[in-house]
C-alpha cells in the first residue's frame, strides 16, 4: 500500500501533474471570474467564497482522470488487480495520493487567492476549515466517478458530468461554511454537515469505488 | 569577431566565467547602497508617508518582470531563427527569474495597496496584467519541466513564448478597456514634467541598476548551470552507448 | 497445489467464446495454448487470473497464486526500470529484483526510464516483473511478442527455472518457445457452439 | 537605528521582508543549483577522462 | 479533409464525448454556481453573463485534450502525417470538429441557461452574438494548446494552464459585450475587438499549431 | 522510382542509434530489417516515414509516396472495420476497399466495431489500411506481432501482390515472414559508434 501511495505521487511530482498544476488551475479561475463579471469589488467580495469553492472543485475536478485512467490504460490496474492487494485498499490509497496532490495545495493556497477576490477578513479562517474538511470528500467521490468510467477512453468529461452532481451536497456546505464565515454569522450548522458527509463518504464510498472497479475490470 | 561566437556554449561559460563575480558584486552593492540609502535617508511622502519607501523595491522589480519576458522573447527568436542553445537554455534560465520578479512586485504592490487603496487587490489593468504575465511565466515554466526531449522543448516553449507575447500584448489592451485603474502612470521617463522629487529619484535609480545587474548576474550563473547540466547530459549519453 | 479448470465456459463482449476448456496443471509444468487468431486464447487467460467471471465451470488453485502479464506491460513511463521492478516487488511482497534484472539481461538499462525503452526492452521488463512476484503459476499473454531470438531464449529458460522451482505456467503463444517440454492444448478445439451468453437467456 | 516609519511601519517592513526573502530564495536556489550540477559535471568528466 | 471532419464528428457521437457532453458540464456549471454564491436573484442578474461565458469556456477547455490527444495515443497522428494532408489542414480541421461538437451546441444552449440565472432580456440576443463570434477562437485557441502538450501524457491540467491565459481577451471582450447588451449599454467598441480577435487569430494561429505539431511528432 | 537511403544516421531521444545506413530498394523488391532488440530498426523505419529528422545522410524516393505501419494500429475502437478502412481510403484518395478486406479475410468482421477484436484481428485490419493506401513503399514495423500463422501467410502473400505490381516494402521484423525473395539487412552492423547527438555536439 505504502508503496503505491508513494509511487502515485513520485509519477505526480516527475510526470509534470503533480502539486504545481492543480494549484495553478485554481489561480486561473479565480483570475478569469473578475474578466467575467466585472471588476467590482463591492460585487467580488459577495461572491468570493462560491468562486473559491467551485474554483477548488473544478481543479479537483480536472485531476480526476489520472487517478485511475492511466493505470488503466498501460495495463497495470489489471496487474494490480492480481497483486494481493485488496481493492478498497487500492482505491483508498490513489484517492489519498490525489488529495495530497491536488487538495492539500489548494487548502494552503485559497487564503492568497482570498486577497484577490477581496475576501473579508473573517472569512479566511473558515474557507480554510471548510476546505480541509472537504477536499478529502471531493477525491473519495472523484475515485469513485474515476472508477465508474476507467474503461472509456478519455472519458474527461463524462467523468465530470457523472461526478459534479455528486459534489453538490460537500459544495452547498463548504460554500456556505465559508460564506458564513466571511459574513461573520454562526457556522455550526453547515459545519457539522460538511463534517458529516466527509466522515460518510471517507467510510462508505470506498466500498463502491471498489466493487465498481471490479466490474469495470472484467 | 561576431557576437555570434558567445553563442558556443563552452566560449559562453568561459566569458561569463570572468564577467560574473563582478556582475554580482556590482549588483549587491548597487542593491545594499540604493536600498539601505532609500530606506534610511530619505524623507517621508506628504502624502504617502513612509510607504513611499516600498517604490524602491516595487518599481525595479515590476521593471525587471516586463524586461525578462522581453528578454526570453528575444532568445526565444534567436533559437528559432539561428538555433543557438545557449539562446534558449538562456530563455529557460530567465523564466523563474521572471516569475520572482513578478511575485515581488505583485507582493508590494499588494502591501502597498492596503494602506493607498484600502484593498489588498484591486482590478486594476496595470496590477491584472501583471497578474497575467505571472501565468504565462507559470506555464512557460511548466511547459519546459514537462517536456523531456531538450530541443523539443526548446522549440515548443519558444513558440510558447512567441504566441504568448502576442497574447499578452492583447490581453493588456483587453484589460485596459474592461477597467480603468487606480495606479499612477509612469513617471519615470527622462522628458516628463512630473518626474518624482529627485531625493526619491536618484536612489530609485540606483536600486533599478541592482536589479538590472542582479537579473544579469542570475540568467548567466542560471544559464551556465543548464550549459553544464546539459553537457553532463549528454556525456552521460555517450558513456551509456560505449 | 495443481492448477485444475473443469469445463470452463468463457465469453467476451457477451459472446461465449469457448466451452468445456478442461486441464490439469501440475507444479513444475507448462501448457502453452495454441489457437488461430480470435479463438480465445485471451479471454481463457484473463478469467483464469480472475480478471473476469467465468460464464460456467471451475477453476482451482488460482486464487492468490497467479501472476498475470497480457498485452500491455503496465510500465510507467516516468519510472526507471529499477523503480518499476522495485515497486511490483514490494507491492507482491518480495525484494529481491537483482534476479529478475540478471535473467532479463536489463543490468545496462537499470537507469533509464521505461519511456525509452524499445519495444522489446519494455517487454522484458514486463516479463522481468513476473519474477519478482513470487507467485507460482505465470499466465502469460503472447509474452514474446516484439523479442528477438536472444531474448526468447532468455525467457525460454527464465521459464525453465520457475518450473524447476515447483512454479507452472500457462502461456497463449503463435510462435515457437523452445519449450520442448511444455504441453500444448489447442484452444480451437473447445470453440463454443453459437449461443446466448448466460447473461442474455432469459430474453430467449 | 531604524527609521521611524509611523503608522505604515508594518506595510514598509513587511514589503522589504517579502522582497528581500524571495531574492534570497531566488538566488540561494540557483547558487545551490549550480554547485550540484558542476559537481555532478566534474565528476562525470572525471570519470570519462578516466575511461579514455 | 472532409473524410476526417466527418470522421471526427462520428467519433464525438459515438464515443460519448459529443454534442450532448459539453453542454451538460455547461449546464451543470451554471447549476453549481447559484450553491457557490448563494440564491440572492438580484446578485445572480448581475453576474449572469460572466458566469455563462465562463461556463462555455470551461466546457470548451474540458474537452480541448481530444481533439488530439486520441489520435496521438493510437498512432493515428502517425499515420495522418505521412498522409497526403497538409498539417495546416488537419488541424484546421479538428479544431472545426472541436467547434462543432462544443461551442456551436453552446451558442445555442446559452439562452435556456440564461433564464435559470434570471439574464435580463435584451442580454440573450448579446450573449449569443458574443457567444457565436467567441468560440470559434476559443477552439483555435485549443487546438494550439492540444498540438503543444500532445505529447504528454494526460497532459489536461498542462494544457488547461497554457491556454486559459490565451483565452483572456476572448473572455474579457466576449464577456464584455454579453453585460453591456444586458445593462443595454452600447457594445460596437468590444464587438468589433471580439471580432478582430476571432479572425486574427483564425488566420495565423493554425499555421503555429501545424508548427508545433510536427515538432512533437518527430 | 527507387528508394535510395545513403549514408543515414538516425537518433533516438538525442542518442545516435545507426550510422551510415545505405541502401538502395528498387520497385518490385523488398528489404527485411532484422538486428537484436533495442538495435535501432523503429528508429530507422521512422526516419524513413519521414516522422522525425535524419541526423545526417540522404533518403530519396520517400517523399509522399509511403504507407507507415508502426507498433500502433491507429484504430478508432468506435468505429467498425469498414469504417475505419474506408477513412484512411479517402484521406488517401482511393475507394476501393473491398480488395483489402478479402486479401486479411476480414469478410466476417466487417461490421465488428474495432474495439471488439482480438489482438490479431486488430494487427489484421491495421494491415489492411497499406492496402487501400495506394502508396508505392510500404514501410512496417514489426508487422506480424499477434497475427497467427494462417494471417502471417495471408500477409505474406499480400507484400508478394504488392511487389508483383510495383511496390515495394521495407520490413522490421523478429520473424521469418516466409518472403524467401527478400534481401536482409542486418543493422546491427551500422551500430553507431559511441558519440554525441548533433544536438549535443555544441555541448562537448
Ligand atoms: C499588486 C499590485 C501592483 C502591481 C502589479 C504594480 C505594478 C507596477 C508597475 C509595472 C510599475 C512600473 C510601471 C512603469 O514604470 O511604467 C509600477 C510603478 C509604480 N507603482 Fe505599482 N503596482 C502595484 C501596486 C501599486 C500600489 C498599491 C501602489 C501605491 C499606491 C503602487 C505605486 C506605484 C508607483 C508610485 C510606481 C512608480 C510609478 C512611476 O513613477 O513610474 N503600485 N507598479
Ligand atoms: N464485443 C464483442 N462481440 C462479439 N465478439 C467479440 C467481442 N469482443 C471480442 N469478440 C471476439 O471474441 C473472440 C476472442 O477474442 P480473444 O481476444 O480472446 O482472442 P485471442 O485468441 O486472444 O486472439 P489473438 O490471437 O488474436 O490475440 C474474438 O473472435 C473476438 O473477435
Ligand atoms: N531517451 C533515450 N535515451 C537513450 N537511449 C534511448 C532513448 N530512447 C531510446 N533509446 C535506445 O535507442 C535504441 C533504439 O531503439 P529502437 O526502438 O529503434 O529499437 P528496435 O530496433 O526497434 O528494438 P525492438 O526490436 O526492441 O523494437 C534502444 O537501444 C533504446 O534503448
Ligand atoms: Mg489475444
Ligand atoms: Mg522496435
Amino acid at each position: 500500500m505504502i508503496a503505491l501511495l508513494l509511487r502515485d505521487l513520485k509519477l505526480a511530482v516527475r510526470a509534470g501533474g503533480g502539486f504545481g498544476l492543480g494549484l495553478a488551475f485554481f489561480l486561473i479561475v479565480t483570475v478569469l471570474v473578475p474578466f467575467g463579471v466585472g471588476p467590482d469589488t463591492a460585487l467580488l467580495t459577495r461572491i468570493a467564497p462560491g468562486v473559491l469553492w467551485i474554483g477548488a472543485l473544478l481543479a479537483c475536478l480536472l485531476s480526476l482522470d489520472r487517478i485511475l485512467a492511466l493505470d488503466w490504460e498501460d495495463g497495470s490496474l489489471d496487474l494490480l488487480a492480481t497483486a494481493p492487494l485488496p481493492m478498497e485498499g487500492i482505491v483508498t490509497v490513489k484517492a489519498l495520493a490525489h488529495w495530497i496532490t491536488t487538495g492539500l495545495p489548494l487548502v494552503l493556497a485559497a487564503p492568497v487567492l482570498g486577497v484577490l477576490l477581496n475576501l473579508p477578513g473573517p472569512g479566511y479562517l473558515w474557507l480554510v476549515v471548510s476546505l480541509a474538511l472537504g477536499t478529502p470528500a471531493l477525491s473519495v467521490i472523484g475515485t469513485f466517478g474515476a472508477a465508474l468510467t476507467v474503461g472509456i477512453k478519455r472519458g474527461g468529461l463524462l467523468l465530470s458530468l457523472l461526478v459534479l452532481p455528486l459534489y453538490v451536497p460537500t459544495l452547498i456546505f463548504g460554500a456556505e461554511v465559508a460564506r458564513r464565515g466571511a459574513e461573520g454569522l454562526a457556522v455550526s450548522t453547515p459545519l457539522l454537515m460538511l463534517a458529516g458527509i466527509s466522515c460518510g463518504v471517507l467510510a462508505l464510498l470506498p466500498f463502491a469505488s471498489a466493487a465498481v472497479l471490479r466490474i469495470n475490470l472484467r | 569577431m561576431s557576437l555570434w561566437e558567445y553563442a558556443n556554449p563552452v566560449k559562453f561559460i568561459r566569458t561569463t566565467d570572468t564577467v560574473l563575480p563582478w556582475v554580482s558584486w556590482l549588483a549587491l552593492a548597487c542593491l545594499v547602497v540604493g536600498l539601505v540609502w532609500g530606506f534610511f535617508f530619505t524623507p517621508d511622502d506628504f502624502r504617502q508617508g513612509s510607504t513611499v519607501k516600498i517604490i524602491y523595491l516595487h518599481v525595479p522589480s515590476a521593471l525587471m518582470a516586463i524586461n525578462a519576458w522581453l528578454m526570453m522573447l528575444v532568445t526565444s527568436l534567436i533559437w528559432i531563427v539561428r538555433r543557438h542553445h545557449v539562446s534558449a537554455l538562456a530563455a529557460k534560465a530567465a523564466a523563474p527569474v521572471g516569475a520572482t520578479m513578478t511575485v515581488i512586485a505583485l507582493a508590494t504592490g499588494a502591501i502597498w495597496g492596503q494602506p493607498m487603496w484600502g484593498t489588498w487587490w484591486a482590478w486594476d489593468p496595470r496590477l491584472t496584467s501583471f497578474l497575467i504575465l505571472f501565468l504565462f511565466y507559470l506555464g512557460y515554466m511548466a511547459l519546459w519541466s514537462a517536456i523531456e526531449d531538450d530541443d523539443t522543448a526548446a522549440d515548443l516553449t519558444s513558440i510558447l513564448c512567441l504566441v504568448g507575447s502576442v497574447f499578452a500584448l492583447l490581453s493588456r489592451y483587453a484589460v485596459n478597456f474592461w477597467n480603468q485603474g487606480l495606479h499612477q502612470g509612469a513617471s519615470l521617463s527622462l522628458d516628463k514634467e512630473e518626474n518624482v522629487a529627485d531625493v526619491f529619484y536618484f536612489p530609485l535609480l540606483v536600486c533599478i541598476a541592482g536589479f538590472v545587474l542582479l537579473f544579469v548576474a542570475l540568467v548567466f550563473l542560471r544559464t551556465q548551470t543548464e550549459i553544464r547540466a546539459r553537457r553532463t547530459r549528454a556525456l552521460l549519453a555517450r558513456e551509456q552507448r560505449a | 497445489m495443481n492448477l485444475t479448470v473443469s469445463d470452463l465456459s468463457v465469453a467476451r463482449g457477451g459472446v461465449p467464446v469457448l466451452d468445456g476448456v478442461a486441464f490439469d496443471l501440475p507444479p513444475g509444468r507448462a501448457l502453452v495454448l495454441r489457437g488461430p487468431n480470435g479463438a480465445g486464447k485471451t479471454t481463457l487467460l484473463r478469467t483464469i487470473a480472475g480478471l473476469q467471471p467465468a460464464e460456467a465451470g471451475r477453476i482451482e488453485g488460482a486464487e492468490d497464486r497467479i501472476a498475470y502479464a497480457g498485452h500491455a506491460d503496465g510500465l510507467k513511463a516516468m519510472l526507471s526500470v529499477t523503480e518499476n521492478l522495485a515497486f511490483w516487488a514490494s507491492v507482491f511482497g518480495t525484494s529481491d529484483i537483482d534476479a529478475a534484472v540478471a535473467a532479463f539481461d536489463l543490468e545496462e538499462l537499470r537507469d533509464r526510464l521505461a519511456g525509452t525503452l524499445s519495444a522489446g526492452q519494455k517487454r522484458r521488463l514486463g516479463l522481468a516483473r513476473l519474477m519478482v512476484s513470487g507467485r507460482p503459476v505465470w499466465v502469460l499473454d503472447e509474452p514474446t511478442v516484439s523479442l528477438d531470438a536472444a531474448s526468447v531464449a532468455l525467457f525460454a529458460s527464465a521459464v525453465r527455472a520457475h518450473l524447476g522451482q515447483g512454479g507452472s505456467a500457462v502461456l497463449a503463444t503463435h510462435i515457437d518457445l523452445g519449450l520442448a517440454e511444455a504441453e500444448v492444448l489447442d484452444v480451437a478445439a473447445f470453440r463454443a457452439t453459437p449461443r446466448a451468453a448466460a447473461a442474455d437467456e432469459a430474453f430467449l | 537605528m531604524i527609521p521611524d516609519l509611523g503608522k505604515y511601519a508594518g506595510a514598509v517592513l513587511s514589503s522589504y521582508a517579502v522582497s528581500l526573502a524571495l531574492i534570497v530564495l531566488l538566488v540561494a536556489l540557483s547558487l545551490w543549483r549550480a554547485r550540484r550540477v558542476r559537481a555532478e559535471l566534474e565528476r562525470v568528466e572525471q570519470r570519462s577522462k578516466r575511461n579514455g
